[in-house]
């Protein structure tokens, strides 16, 4: 898989090493969640779905953090920082994938415990209000502009956002609480854990997270090396333009 | 001699002028209301029963004061892109801050005139009978409402200005964060008209989050509104 | 009086930092527009107190040197000082010292011409007696003041934009085609203001395809192909 | 086990996602490295 083509584009050993890292321990949390760990007393095997649920969901969190931390960080710079740029990108980027991910394995998994597959609780509805915030992040970076401006208003977008994020939830948990009448289904998805089933959520979270620094890495580098390109096509339009006049000095 | 006005003289002098402009261009006045008075009516349609009707009410008033807002808000910045006007104030080095309070001020008095009439309009079509009790609940969460939805309106549609699609980024962009507005701003109006079956004064909570709303957008607006409008 | 007089302002401690006599240097500034080097490595060194007129054909670089020199573009190589200050840092101390005039007046439709120049005056704290003092400068009637300047002509609409920009007192005037949609009046006109600009102490940049009309009124004429600089002359 | 096809489901999509990410990323990233001498990547 890790051919030396690849470790002359945007791998490193390091990134190497977390990916081999990550694809054993998804394997590891496949075996675990699949086959050795207990299914739950009050939901059956429909637990299982958990340790692929709670780690995306986890991933995306873990994305969109970042990506506001870095978003902070470039509009105190003034968009002057294209590395914390880029990794503000990649992060969104990875984020929004995994937000979808998350959204239908948890409908997948209500599905199989409320009998329906939504449920307007304030973390399923803060998820998907935040899932096409995100979407709209990803809109801004791709607007027109120099690099600069891009760096700066899809920060204001990734500021925006994270301030959206305990608004938004506590909200929707106002709303829950005060209108309690419209629920028919009591059964949260909280399960009575014992030790292998915390344990192989533990091997869940630290695989996805190996995860999201793979990509987030690797996604960066794409896009610096985007921008490389970019470069060097700046300096043959300028070799053009100059051939475009006869040597003209000043005088 | 002269010294450049500090940021509410700027907030004030922009919001003065994009409420004359508002004044002689009647756009909200004859476009916008006419549009929203037309989903209010559509809405009757749609739900095809008068007692529903009423409960839904509150709903369908900010529904329709958020698409509103949309309009409004494009057209805030329409004035500003048509002439190269908002190029002319960076360079001019008006404080991003100041241009960012008066727009959304303006804006907001503009939302607060229309959220009224579809009030008064809801009363009229949808046959409530609000208790006596309910207007300084409905005022206040309006003010708030319109406020929050004018400070996000105003944050985005000004990182739109002038970019080539913008008229369905827009919508986009602002319909997810206003989601807590939408929310509160209903659930208010619902107890100050005594529609939800729920109390006047169970709309506090609600008046009181549209208020953090409010003041939230309005401080990330202010901080973050320069280099959303810097191209 | 001319309304171009910046003596009267108070002089703040930036505003001589740098070379005192250079009002904007350019060393091999580059900016791209998407992939495309509008400016291709232009050197320019233009002293305070000058008119100078930026000539050359369509796509030469001349709209993106006065943007540059407004601090709307940042210089993707090289360096631009404009007024001491180096537009590739935060450009705000610049802004209010320089008066920019693009493609477009920067108008609101809907107001008349005297609230757009009374608008634009106060942006940088400018009163009524600058304001009046512009309208007569650029010939505006006491009939067009109260005329909506949707309801304008082209060449009166550029006469209200330029008043703005007068009334704003600015060191440094950038003009884009200045000439375009003015008859020949207007024209000289506004040749006659600038050059008393330019005595009175302000630098005055205007580019224009009128290469004779430039040649005449100007100082320090820069011609520009390519994205670069190909002939300067200096008087 | 009940349901199983909800629960395999959910862990195909979970892990084909990430398959298929990271495979369009690498693509993507080794056709544009051939045109970035070795030199200017800052990783390496």
């Amino acid at each position: 898989m890790t051919t030396p083509t690849t470790s002359r584009s945007t791998g490193t050993r390091a990134t190497r090493v977390i990916g081999i890292a990550a694809i054993v321990m998804s394997a590891w949390l496949s075996l675990f969640g699949l086959v050795l760990s207990p299914a739950d007393v009050a939901q059956g095997d429909a637990v299982r779905i958990m340790y692929v649920h709670v780690p995306s969901v986890w991933l995306a969190y873990l994305a969109f953090i970042v990506t506001a931390i870095c978003s902070v960080w470039v509009l105190v710079a003034r968009g002057r920082v294209p590395g914390v740029d880029r990794v503000a990108g990649a992060s969104a980027e990875i984020g929004v994938v995994f937000m979808a991910v998350t959204l239908v394995s948890g409908m997948l998994w209500g599905r199989i415990t409320w009998g329906v597959y939504w449920q307007w609780d304030a973390r399923l509805t803060t998820t998907a209000l935040l899932f096409i915030t995100y979407i709209g992040y990803l809109a801004v970076r791709g607007l027109e502009g120099s690099p600069e401006q891009r760096a700066r208003r899809s920060a204001v977008v990734g500021v925006v956002a994270v301030a959206e994020i305990p608004l938004v939830h506590w909200s929707v948990r106002l709303w829950r609480s005060l209108h309690q009448e419209a629920t028919v289904l009591d059964t949260d998805l909280d399960v009575d854990i014992d030790g292998l089933m915390l344990f192989t959520l533990f091997v869940g979270v630290i695989a996805f997270t190996l995860w999201f620094v793979w990509f987030v890495l690797h996604r960066a580098r794409v896009m610096a090396l985007a921008a490389l390109v970019e470069e060097r096509s700046l300096d043959e339009a300028l070799a053009e333009r100059a051939a475009e006049v006869p040597a003209g000095g000043q005088n | 001699m002269s010294t450049p006005p500090g940021v509410v003289a700027t907030a004030r002098m922009i919001a003065a002028r994009d409420l004359r402009i508002e004044w002689r261009a009647r756009v909200v006045t004859n476009q916008v209301i006419p549009f929203a008075a037309v989903n209010m009516v559509l809405f009757a349609f749609a739900v095809d029963d008068t007692g529903a009707l009423g409960r839904l009410a509150p709903g369908l008033v900010w529904l329709t004061v958020m698409f509103s807002l949309l309009l409004c808000a494009q057209r805030a910045f329409a004035i500003e892109s048509a002439d190269g006007a908002l190029e002319a104030l960076r360079v001019a080095g008006v404080d991003p801050v100041g241009i960012f309070l008066g727009k959304a001020t303006a804006l907001a008095v503009q939302l607060f005139a229309l959220a009224a009439v579809m009030v008064l309009a809801a009363l009229i079509l949808y046959d409530l009978d609000p208790p006596a009790g309910g207007v300084v609940v409905l005022v206040t969460s309006a003010i708030c409402a319109t406020c929050a939805l004018a400070a996000t309106g105003t944050i985005y549609a000004g990182l739109a200005a002038g970019v080539s699609g913008r008229e369905t980024l827009l919508p986009l962009l602002v319909v997810p964060v206003v989601s807590p507005v939408l929310i509160g701003a209903t659930r208010a109006v619902e107890a100050a008209l005594g529609t939800g079956g729920t109390a006047v004064a169970d709309g506090w909570p609600w008046v009181g989050l549209l208020a953090v709303v409010a003041v939230a957008s309005a401080v990330v607006g202010a901080l973050t509104f320069g280099s959303a409008i810097r191209d | 009086m001319t309304p171009f007089m910046t003596a009267d302002r108070p002089t703040t401690p930036d505003r001589d930092h740098g070379s005192t006599d250079a009002a904007v240097v350019l060393e091999a500034a580059v900016v791209v527009m998407g992939a495309f080097p509008a400016l291709a490595g232009v050197d320019l060194d233009v002293r305070r107190g000058t008119l100078v007129g930026l000539r050359g054909p369509n796509g030469a670089g001349k709209t993106t040197v006065l943007r540059l020199c407004a601090g709307l573009l940042r210089p993707d190589r090289g360096t631009a000082r404009v007024l001491g200050v180096d537009v590739a840092d935060d450009p705000a101390p610049l802004r209010r010292r320089v008066g920019y005039l693009g493609h477009s007046n920067g108008l609101y439709d809907d107001l008349t011409a005297l609230e757009n120049v009374t608008f634009w005056a106060s942006t940088v704290g400018a009163g009524r007696d600058d304001v009046d003092a512009a309208m007569a400068a650029m010939e505006i009637s006491d009939r067009l003041r109260d005329v909506r300047v949707r309801h304008l002509s082209a060449g009166q609409r550029r006469r209200v934009a330029l008043a703005g920009l007068v009334a704003r007192r600015c060191e440094l005037w950038l003009l884009d085609e200045p000439h375009t949609g003015l008859d020949v009046d207007a024209r000289d006109q506004l040749d006659r203001l600038l050059r008393a600009g330019a005595d009175a102490g302000a630098t005055v940049m205007l580019s224009s395809h009128d290469l004779d009309r430039v040649d005449a009124m100007v100082d320090h004429g820069v011609d520009l192909v390519a994205g670069r600089v190909s002939r300067e002359v200096r008087r | 086990m009940e349901s199983i096809e909800f629960i395999i489901g959910s862990y195909l999509l979970t892990f084909g996602a990430i398959a298929v990410v990271a495979g369009r990323m690498l693509r993507r990233a080794r056709s544009l490295s051939h045109r970035v001498p070795d030199e200017e990547k800052y990783w390496l």
